[in-house]
C-alpha cells in the first residue's frame, strides 16, 4: 500500500487530475475573492484550495504535492494568515475600535468594495488552505508509519 | 414544528450512537451526526416562508430575505465541527498506532 | 499607563492570540524564544487583569462594542466585577503555570507547540469570561476545549491518548448540547446578546422552552465542569496531561468553562429559579461527597487530586446555589482558593514526578527530606484544601457552611463538614506516604527541582497562606464583593449593561 | 416543503444505516451521504453560503475518515443486542420528541422567525458595510470577532494534530531527542 502511494494512482486518474487540479485551484481563488459579492468566502475558498492540493496528493502521491507546497511553507502560510487577520483586527484600533471596518466601503457590486471584508477573506483563505493541507499531510504520514510497522 | 421534531430525532440518533457504540470511528460518526442536526436546526430557525437568499442582486429588488445571522453562525459552527473532527481523527489514528484496534472495549488502560 | 476606557477588554483575547501566532511563526528559530514569549504574554495578561480590577472599581461595569457596532447588532464584551474576578484568578494561575513549565516541559519534546496551545487555551478562557454574547461564548469555549484535548494528549503515550479521546468525545457532546440550547434561545428571543436576551426574558416571560434550555445548559456545562453525573472523563483526563496542564485544567478550566458560565447564564440572563437553585445544591452536594469518597481509595497521586477537584467543585456549586449573599461570597472565594491550592498540588505532583519519575504514593516516602521546597509547599496546599485554620481554604469552607446553616440547609452543611473531614484524612495519607515517612533507599540521591519550578510553587504557597486577607474590608470591597454583587443583582444585568454601553 | 421532509427522512435513514452497519467503510460512506443531503437541504432553505461550505467540509471529512478507516476493517460486536439497542434508541427518541412537542410550542412557528436584530442587518447591511452578500457582511464585519475565533479554532486543531502525531512525546532519561519537523 505504501509503495503504491508513493507512485500514486493509475494513468487515467493522473491525466484527469492534471486537467482538473488547476481549475479547482482557480475556482477556489474565485470563491475567495468574490466572497463579499456571491456565496462563498474565505473559508469555503480556502478549503477548495486545500482540496486541490489534496487531490494532487491522492493522485500523484505525497512527494508530488509536497514539492508544490512543503510542510514548512504550509505552516508558514498558516501562521501568516492568522497574524494577518489579527493585524487587520488590531488596525481597527486606529479608528477607535477592535475590528473596525476602517477602509472605504466603495461601490456595491464591485470587486473592490466592502472595506476590510475581502482582505479578511484572503487572510482566512491562506490560513484555512494551509492549515487543512497541514492536517492532511500529518495524518497521511502517520498512516504510512502505522502501515510500515505492521 | 414537525421539521423541528425530525431534526431532534436526528440529534438523538447521534446521542444514541455516542452513548451506545463501542468503536472509535462510530463515536466520531455519532458526533458528526449531532453536529449536522444542530446546524440544520439553526438554519431551519432562520427560514422564512417563500424567502430569498440574503444576497443583493444588481438587477432586481429582493424582498423577504431569510435571516442572515444564523447562516453566518452556522458557517462558524461547521468550521468548529471540522476542527473537532480533525483532531478526533488524529487522536484516533494515533490510538490505532499504539493499540492496533479501534474497539474501545479493548482500549482500557485506565479505570473509572 | 492605564487606559481609562473599555479599550482594555479586547486585549485579554488579542494579546494571548498574538503570542500564540507569533510563537508558531518564529518560535522554532531560537531555542529559548517559546519560553520568553509564553511567559511575557501571560505576565502581560496578568497585569491587564489587575488593571481591570481597578477599572471596575473606578467606573463600574464597562461594555465594549467590537467593530464599533452597538451590542445587539454587533458583539459586546462586558467587564464587570465577576469578570474581573475570574480574569485575575485565571491569569494568576496561568502565569505561575507558565513559569513552572519553563523547566518542567524540558521532559517533553516540542516546547513550541506546548506554549502555542497553552496560549490558545488561555485566550479561549479569557474570551469566554469577557464576552457578553451567547454565540461568541460558544466559539471561545470551543477554542479552550480543543486546545485542552490536544494538551491532554501531549505526551502521546497510550493512556494519554485514551484519556484525551474520552475527554474529547464527552466534552464535544457537552458543547453540542450547549449549541442546541443557544439555537433554542436564539429562536425564542431573536437575539444573541446576553443582556438583550435577559431583557426579552423579562418582557416575554419564561415558558416551557426555558426548561428545556436549562436542562441542556446544565448537562452541557455540567459536562465541562465535571459535576458528578457527568464527571467520568475528569479522573482520566486531568492526571494524563502534563503537570502544568493538569494544574490549568483542574485549577481554572473547569471553572471558567463550567461554573462561571453556569453562574452567568442562570443568574444574569435567564434568572435563577428555586428549581434550578435546588438542582445546583443537589449536584454540588453530590459531587462534594462522591468525589471525596472516590478519592480516598486512590494511590496514584494525580488521580487522587483529580477526584478532589470534583469534590471541591461541589463546594463552589453548593455555595453559589444557596443564593444568599454569604453563600455566593463563599462559593466564589472557594473558587479562587481552589484554583490556587489545586494548581499548587498538581505542580507539586509534577515536581515529584520530575525528580523521581513516579506518581504512585506507595513507592514514594520521605521525599520532604530530599525535596524541602516541594514538601513544604505541599504541606501548605494540603492543609489549605483540607480546611485547616490559618490557610485560605478554611475561610471559604467556613463561609459556605455558615451560609448553609443560615439558609436553614442543615443537611447540606452536614455533608460539607463530612466531606471536609474526609478530605483531611485523604491528604493526611498523601503527606504520610509521600513526604513524611522514612526516606526510601532508592530516593537517596534525588535532587530538588530547578529554580523556576520552585519559584512558582513558593509563590502559590504564599497566596494560599495569605489568601484569607482577601476577606478583609478594603480588599474585599474591590475584589470579592463586586463579584458577589454581580450575581446578587441577577437579571438587572441587562439594564446595567445597556447603561454601560 | 415536501422536498425538505424527503431530505430529512433520507438523512434519518442514512444516520440509522451509518450507526447500525457493521462495516467501517460503509459507515463512513453513509455519514457522507447524510452530509451531502444536509448540503442540499441548506440550499433548499436558501442558505447558499452554508451549502457550499458544508459541501467542501463534507468532502474533506469524508477523505480524512476514509483514509483513517481504509484497510482497518475490524469485526465489531453488536450482534445479539439488536433488540435491546432498538428499544434504547426508541426510548431516547421518544423522550426527546415528547419534550420537543411540549417546548417547541413556545418557539415562533416554522417559517416565521421574529428577526428582531437581524432586521438591522437586512435593512442597513448593504449601506453600512458595502458587501452585497449579507452573510459575508455579518461574518466579517458585524460579527468579525466570531470569525477570528473560528479561524483560531482551526489553527488550534492544526497545531493540536501536529502535536498529537509527534513520533516521540516524552524524552527518556538522559536521552537526547532531535527536535523534529
Amino acid at each position: 500500500m505504501s509503495r503504491e502511494h508513493e507512485k500514486g494512482m493509475s494513468l487515467i486518474v493522473k491525466t484527469v487530475t492534471r486537467l482538473t487540479v488547476g481549475i479547482i485551484f482557480l475556482y477556489g481563488i474565485y470563491i475567495v475573492s468574490h466572497g463579499h459579492l456571491t456565496p462563498g468566502g474565505g473559508f469555503a475558498g480556502g478549503v477548495i484550495i486545500a482540496l486541490s492540493f489534496v487531490h494532487l496528493m491522492l493522485a500523484f502521491g505525497r512527494e508530488a504535492a509536497l514539492k508544490k507546497l512543503s510542510r514548512a511553507a504550509a505552516s508558514f502560510f498558516e501562521s501568516t494568515g492568522a497574524i494577518m487577520f489579527l493585524v487587520i483586527a488590531l488596525l481597527g484600533f486606529t479608528g477607535g475600535y477592535f475590528f473596525l471596518n476602517f477602509l472605504g466601503k466603495g461601490q456595491p457590486f464591485k470587486l473592490f468594495s466592502a472595506g476590510i471584508i475581502p482582505l479578511c477573506n484572503i487572510a482566512i483563505s491562506f490560513k484555512v488552505g494551509a492549515g487543512i493541507f497541514a492536517i492532511f499531510v500529518a495524518l497521511v504520514i502517520l498512516e504510512l508509519e502505522v502501515e510500515g510497522k505492521e | 414544528m414537525i421539521v423541528y421534531l425530525l431534526t431532534l430525532v436526528l440529534f438523538s440518533l447521534g446521542i444514541y450512537c455516542v452513548v451506545r457504540k463501542r468503536n472509535v470511528i462510530k463515536l466520531i460518526v455519532g458526533i458528526m451526526i449531532m453536529e449536522y442536526a444542530v446546524n440544520l436546526f439553526f438554519i431551519l430557525v432562520a427560514y422564512r416562508m417563500k424567502g430569498r437568499a440574503p444576497i443583493f442582486s444588481p438587477d432586481a429588488e429582493i424582498v423577504n430575505m431569510v435571516d442572515p445571522l444564523p447562516q453566518a453562525l452556522v458557517l462558524t459552527a461547521i468550521v468548529i465541527g471540522l476542527a473537532t473532527t480533525a483532531l478526533l481523527v488524529g487522536i484516533a489514528m494515533k490510538i490505532y498506532e499504539k493499540y492496533h484496534t479501534f474497539d474501545i472495549t479493548k482500549i482500557r488502560e485506565l479505570r473509572g | 499607563m492605564i487606559p481609562v476606557s473599555a479599550d482594555i477588554i479586547p486585549l485579554f483575547v488579542a494579546v494571548p492570540l498574538a503570542g500564540a501566532f507569533l510563537n508558531s511563526l518564529i518560535g522554532k528559530k531560537v531555542k529559548w524564544l517559546p519560553d520568553v514569549i509564553g511567559n511575557l504574554t501571560t505576565l502581560a495578561v496578568l497585569v491587564l487583569s489587575v488593571i481591570s480590577v481597578r477599572l471596575v472599581t473606578e467606573y463600574g461595569t464597562l461594555v465594549y462594542s467590537v467593530g464599533g457596532w452597538k451590542p445587539p447588532v454587533g458583539i459586546g464584551m462586558v467587564l464587570d466585577g465577576l469578570t474581573a474576578f475570574m480574569l485575575v484568578t485565571v491569569n494568576l494561575v496561568a502565569f505561575f503555570v507558565a513559569v513552572f513549565s519553563v523547566n518542567y516541559m524540558e521532559k517533553y519534546t516540542s516546547k513550541q507547540k506546548f506554549y502555542t496551545l497553552f496560549l490558545l487555551m488561555l485566550a479561549g478562557m479569557n474570551g469566554v469570561i469577557a464576552t457578553g454574547d451567547m454565540f461568541n461564548l460558544f466559539v471561545f469555549l470551543e477554542i479552550a476545549s480543543v486546545a485542552s484535548y490536544a494538551l491532554v494528549a501531549f505526551g502521546t503515550e497510550k493512556h494519554e491518548l485514551e484519556a484525551a479521546f474520552k475527554y474529547a468525545v464527552m466534552s464535544t457532546v457537552g458543547s453540542l448540547f450547549v449549541l442546541l440550547g443557544i439555537v433554542l434561545l436564539y429562536s425564542y428571543t431573536s437575539t444573541l446578546n446576553m443582556a438583550d436576551m435577559a431583557r426579552v426574558f423579562a418582557q416575554k416571560g419564561t415558558g416551557d422552552i426555558t426548561l428545556m434550555v436549562s436542562v441542556l445548559f446544565i448537562m452541557g456545562f455540567g459536562l465541562k465542569a465535571a459535576l458528578v453525573p457527568f464527571h467520568a472523563w475528569l479522573p482520566d483526563a486531568h492526571p494524563s496531561a502534563p503537570a502544568p496542564i493538569s494544574a490549568m485544567l483542574s485549577g481554572v478550566l473547569i471553572k471558567s468553562l463550567g461554573i462561571y458560565v453556569l453562574c452567568r447564564i442562570f443568574y444574569s440572563v435567564i434568572g435563577i429559579t428555586p428549581a434550578v437553585a435546588s438542582i445546583f445544591l443537589f449536584l454540588g452536594a453530590l459531587s462534594m461527597v462522591i468525589g471525596v469518597f472516590l478519592a480516598i481509595g486512590q494511590w496514584d497521586l494525580k488521580r487522587l487530586l483529580a477526584y478532589h477537584s470534583i469534590s471541591q467543585i461541589g463546594y463552589v456549586v453548593l455555595g453559589i446555589g444557596l443564593g444568599t449573599p454569604l453563600g455566593i461570597l463563599g462559593g466564589l472565594f472557594h473558587l479562587f482558593n481552589h484554583s490556587m491550592f489545586k494548581s499548587l498540588l498538581f505542580l507539586n505532583s509534577g515536581a515529584v514526578e520530575y525528580s523521581t519519575g513516579t506518581r504512585d504514593l506507595q513507592k514514594m516516602g520521605g521525599l520532604a527530606k530530599r525535596m524541602p521546597v516541594t514538601g513544604a509547599t505541599n504541606f501548605v496546599a494540603s492543609m489549605s484544601i483540607a480546611g485547616i485554620p490559618p490557610f485560605n481554604g478554611f475561610w471559604s469552607k467556613l463561609i459556605i457552611i455558615i451560609a448553609a446553616v443560615q439558609a436553614g440547609r442543615y443537611g447540606y452543611a452536614f455533608w460539607a463538614v463530612l466531606a471536609s473531614l474526609l478530605t483531611l484524612a485523604s491528604f493526611m495519607k498523601v503527606m504520610k506516604y509521600g513526604f513524611f515517612d522514612r526516606l526510601k533507599e532508592r530516593w537517596g540521591r534525588i535532587e530538588e527541582v530547578p529554580f523556576f519550578m520552585k519559584l512558582s510553587m513558593v509563590a502559590l504557597a504564599l497566596i494560599c497562606i495569605f489568601g484569607g486577607v482577601l476577606l478583609l474590608g478594603g480588599i474585599n470591597q474591590v475584589f470579592l464583593d463586586r463579584a458577589t454583587a454581580v450575581l446578587l443583582r441577577g437579571t438587572q444585568y441587562a439594564a446595567i449593561v445597556f447603561k454601560g454601553s | 416543503m415536501v422536498e425538505l421532509y424527503l431530505l430529512l427522512a433520507f438523512m434519518i435513514i442514512g444516520a440509522i444505516v451509518a450507526i447500525e452497519v457493521k462495516d467501517m467503510l460503509s459507515t463512513v460512506i453513509a455519514v457522507g451521504a447524510v452530509g451531502l443531503a444536509l448540503s442540499i437541504a441548506f440550499l433548499q432553505l436558501k442558505a447558499p453560503d452554508v451549502a457550499i461550505t458544508q459541501l467542501v467540509v463534507e468532502i474533506l471529512c469524508l477523505i480524512i475518515l476514509i483514509r483513517a478507516t481504509l484497510k482497518r476493517d475490524l469485526p465489531f460486536s453488536t450482534t445479539g443486542r439488536w433488540l435491546l439497542n432498538t428499544v434504547i434508541t426508541g426510548c431516547f427518541v421518544a423522550v426527546f420528541v415528547i419534550v420537543g412537542i411540549k417546548c417547541f410550542k413556545d418557539l415562533p412557528e416554522f417559517g416565521y422567525p421574529i428577526m428582531r436584530v437581524s432586521r438591522t442587518y437586512i435593512e442597513e447591511g448593504l449601506a453600512k458595510t458595502g458587501a452585497t452578500n449579507l452573510v459575508g457582511s455579518v461574518i466579517l464585519d458585524f460579527r468579525a470577532y466570531d470569525t477570528l475565533g473560528e479561524a483560531t479554532i482551526l489553527f488550534t486543531a492544526v497545531i493540536g494534530v501536529l502535536a498529537v502525531v509527534r513520533k516521540i512525546g516524552r524524552k527518556k532519561e538522559g536521552e537526547k531527542v532531535e527536535e523534529e519537523e
